[in-house]
């Protein structure tokens, strides 16, 4: 496959959509560990409301457009830390997509690593801070290293964030809520990582249909 | 999980629908999206205060709404940070052309949206700026941290900001008389049970029924350290000492002490609690100068308590001093 | 059994240290033996009002002391009514020369322990008169019972009466008043979970994970009906359709509404319940002109609500509205 | 034995101290059942006091004032319902004993049956309400029944009142707290009922030996 058309990116908001309401309460059971408890249902109500504007018949009439809607919505419904991450990470996306029909996998690549450095801006966390940034930042590296189509690029990035997400368990916890607990923080997984490597396995799994 | 409620996705718009009908006469509820905001707002010419974040800290910050303390409230989801849209909303409401200034307790989520909230009103034309509070010296290391978490001292920053305002301080000055207060005050809790968040089902942590935990935040977060359960004096000593010591406090300063309950917490064991705080401020040469005893910002149903003390001089108190009239805290009218 | 205290035997004599060191500008605690009495009594003219009851119930009733509601309070030891010595020894130092008048929540202990103490207050040539609050109906076949026990009205009752004392009213007349709000109120309470008190060290019932229990007092006692949990709309109905038909209270009526705590339920969910109790008034007709929400009068940290509806016309509206300078209730002033 | 003495009757009261403070696990637990859990420590604090007082060196001079003595701190220091019903009878015991050093059988009972109709008149419960009236009552009628010596007098009371406590259990309660219970007061015995029985079991005991 070489370019992300926007039926597909459409799908994969739906794909994510369903993959983070199914593990919501894996989600929120992560948080509830080293947060507050309520990453799953953050997520959850971020990405129903989403659905429910695209089903309503919101207009996005190219991948900018989609983005847009869909970071806008994160965030006026999700709240939290990861409203303005997921929020912001999909507005970014938006900009960078704006009057775009499709993408290939470079394209893609650099879009997300633009995504990837709006919530590094936002958050201020750097890699190993047991954020979302943490699975994130290797997948993208993974994308740059796979061959140059969309197909395996994203199933680089999704089974890379997915070990990723895995591997922030033994990290001390430097940003977010996670960061309170100190050293009690290790041996958990983080629930943004994991929820970042769920919307990236969502994006493979349209990618490879 | 034992509840009064109907079902998790209801609890806040129904818990806003019983102010709405109990307080309709003074405060106004927006459901979409979700505010509080004083039903004479905006008052022209004085500076709107805001504040805001998840539910579950009830009365704050939903209940600290009216004359003398806050302007709007903007509530989130149990323990989630509300939305910027919602703090821009309430702050269009309350903006009587001296600006807006915003109360932010100090986690990642808050500040963030209160953030992007300050860049949407600012593009409106309306100043604003924002004030921190990160009073949780349970935190430590907190260079390393996303910081010390803002507590107890919230309430008594809306207060005084909140009096303040009231009397006519322009923004500007508002904003370092609140980081004066953001300076000068510390808190720490204590929790003898956790709490469940409605949509989740159970507790926030396990405590066996000889533990406690100290160094919690509000969010049924577990604290720093897990010990077994003390007595009430010993729990004091464990709360007071650190506050004390962090500030520093020194021999002959005015504090205003507030001892906290956290929502499970009877007022009974709070005025023993109080007791031996006042002790320990009187050994250290601190003049208790105000108190305030209650649960004012809580964590659902955790049983546990919160102290916070304020180094405050005369100016400061008579801000606390000046009249509030809220659903939870009124005096002087 | 998790508690801030120190030990059992002391909660009530630390609980009054706290008191005296946070109110001490306005209030004076007598050690021994034990009660809470304005700073300034007697005031001289004014009807002295006194009440008392077991502890266990803050912040009644010594939260109550202050101008404009009682002139004193006798704790007993928890939930244990206090002895006759407390009253007396508050009573004489109350009696500005109007009279004392007690309000006595219907309960074995409490009303005998109060009449010996009335007695012993005539003797010493002060006159005395008392009104008893037996509002909880949940109580049936009264007649062949203790009666009704006295429970949320208790607070309305000291607040109303509180007034009319400050307003000068006299003695016999401040009694008819009692008798007529006695009169015209109703309550009733549940529990989501049992309370333990401190020297018994285990909770005064067990209750299910799906259990509550309906028509409970306001000392751990279980009640009359143990029922599967329901939704905060259901628990609402089971309340106030008794209240509203056992008066009855009739269309067109005003109201004050009384949502009340048992100690360990957080204020979010007591706006749940008064959301639905408001409703369900309106659909019966009646008019809530005032309301108050908030643990007032509890059991510990037992989890559940009661609610009380007092019909008022627009005398008692005035007298509600009224100044009150009290530790727990202030408005006003 | 002929008579009561004023030491013997001393020895009551400091007995009557031990076996509540004793049993004071045991009449709370019956107060938890069906009322509100405090009659075990109402009872014992009472009863501190009282030997404290005595210990304290008060001066009682004849029976009327060592049972006014008790009665007095009773009521100041026990609450509840138990305090005035208590206090009040030992009041009464006061009244009916000023002057005297001892009594004989007949007159401990019409000095005692004058008490039960004390605690009557103030609580207003009739026999078969499930109070501590169920035990003395019968108790009164079993001394009147017995020889005319302390000893064998005593020792029936004591014996009908413990029995007289336990045929507590089956009564529906009509006064006191347990009133409230309604049918669920059925099936648990009366505090107040087994504490009078202990208090009478003590008696038996110091005009035994
Ligand atoms: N400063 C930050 N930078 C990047 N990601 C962060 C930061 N703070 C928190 N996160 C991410 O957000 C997740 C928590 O999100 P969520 O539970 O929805 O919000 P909250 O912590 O406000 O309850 C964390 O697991 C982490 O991955
Ligand atoms: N009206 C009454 N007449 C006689 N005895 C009573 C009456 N009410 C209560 N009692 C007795 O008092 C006992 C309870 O005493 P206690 O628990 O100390 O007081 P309270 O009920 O106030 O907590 C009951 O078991 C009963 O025997
Ligand atoms: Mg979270
Ligand atoms: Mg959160
Ligand atoms: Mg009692
Ligand atoms: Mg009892």
């Amino acid at each position: 496959m070489d370019q992300l058309t926007l039926a597909q990116a459409r799908s994969w908001i739906d794909a994510t959509a369903s993959v983070i309401a199914e593990n919501a309460p894996h989600l929120s059971e992560l948080d509830q560990a080293i947060g507050d408890g309520d990453h799953g249902a953050n997520m959850t109500r971020g990405f129903t409301a989403v659905v429910k504007k695209l089903t309503d018949g919101a207009k996005t009439d190219d991948l900018g457009g989609l983005f847009k809607l869909v970071g806008m919505t994160l965030l006026s419904s999700v709240g939290g830390a990861s409203g303005p991450l997921y929020g912001g990470f999909f507005l970014d996306l938006g900009k960078q997509c704006a009057g775009k029909q499709t993408l290939d996998a470079q394209a893609l690549t650099a879009v997300l690593e633009s995504g990837l450095n709006d919530i590094k801006r936002r958050g201020k966390a750097e890699i190993g801070d047991k954020t979302m940034v943490d699975a994130l930042t290797p997948a993208i590296e993974a994308m740059k290293a796979a061959s140059h189509d969309v197909t395996s690029a994203t199933r680089a990035a999704a089974e890379t964030a997915r070990d990723a997400a895995t591997k922030t368990a033994p990290l001390l916890a430097r940003k977010g809520r996670a960061s309170y607990l100190g050293e009690r923080s290790i041996g958990h997984e983080d629930p943004g990582a994991n929820s970042m490597a769920l919307l990236l396995g969502a994006l493979a799994g349209v990618c490879h249909e | 999980m034992k509840k009064l409620i109907n079902s998790p996705e209801d609890v806040v718009r129904e818990e806003l629908e019983g102010i709405q009908l109990a307080h309709g006469d003074r405060l106004r509820v927006s459901f979409d999206p979700f505010y509080i905001v004083r039903k004479d707002a905006p008052v022209k010419g004085k500076v709107g205060l805001l504040s805001g974040g998840g539910s579950g800290h009830e009365p704050m910050h939903g209940g600290f709404v009216g004359a003398g303390m806050l302007d709007a409230a903007c509530p989130g989801h149990v323990f989630t940070s509300p939305t910027p849209d919602q703090m821009f909303e309430a702050g269009k409401a309350i903006n009587g052309g001296a600006g807006v200034l915003q109360i932010v307790k100090n986690y990642t989520g808050d500040v963030m949206n209160f953030d992007l909230a300050a860049e949407m009103l600012h593009e409106e034309g309306i100043d604003v700026a924002t004030v921190l509070t990160d009073d949780d010296v349970a935190v430590k290391d907190s260079l390393y941290t996303a910081g010390r978490r803002g507590v107890g001292l919230t309430v008594l920053m809306e207060k005084l900001l909140g009096a303040a305002a009231q009397k006519g301080m322009p923004l500007s000055e508002m904003k370092a008389l609140g980081d004066q207060i953001r300076a000068s005050g510390r808190s720490m809790g204590m929790a003898l049970t956790p709490c469940t968040v409605p949509h989740l089902g159970k507790p926030s942590f396990e405590l066996g029924e000889n533990e406690m935990e100290v160094g919690i935040g509000i969010h049924g977060e577990p604290g720093r350290h897990r010990v077994p359960v003390a007595s009430a004096d010993e729990i004091t000593e464990m709360l007071m000492e650190p506050i004390l010591s962090d500030l520093p406090f020194h021999r002959g300063e005015q504090i205003i002490l507030f001892v906290n309950g956290m929502g499970g917490t009877p007022l009974i064991e709070l005025y023993i609690v109080y007791r031996k705080a006042a002790q320990i401020a009187e050994k250290h040469g601190l003049k208790i100068s105000r108190n305030l005893i209650g649960s004012y910002i809580t964590s659902l149903e955790m049983a546990g308590a919160s102290i916070t003390a304020l180094r405050a001089d005369d100016a400061l108190l008579a801000l606390w001093d000046a009249p509030v009239n809220t659903p939870a805290l009124r005096w002087g009218v």
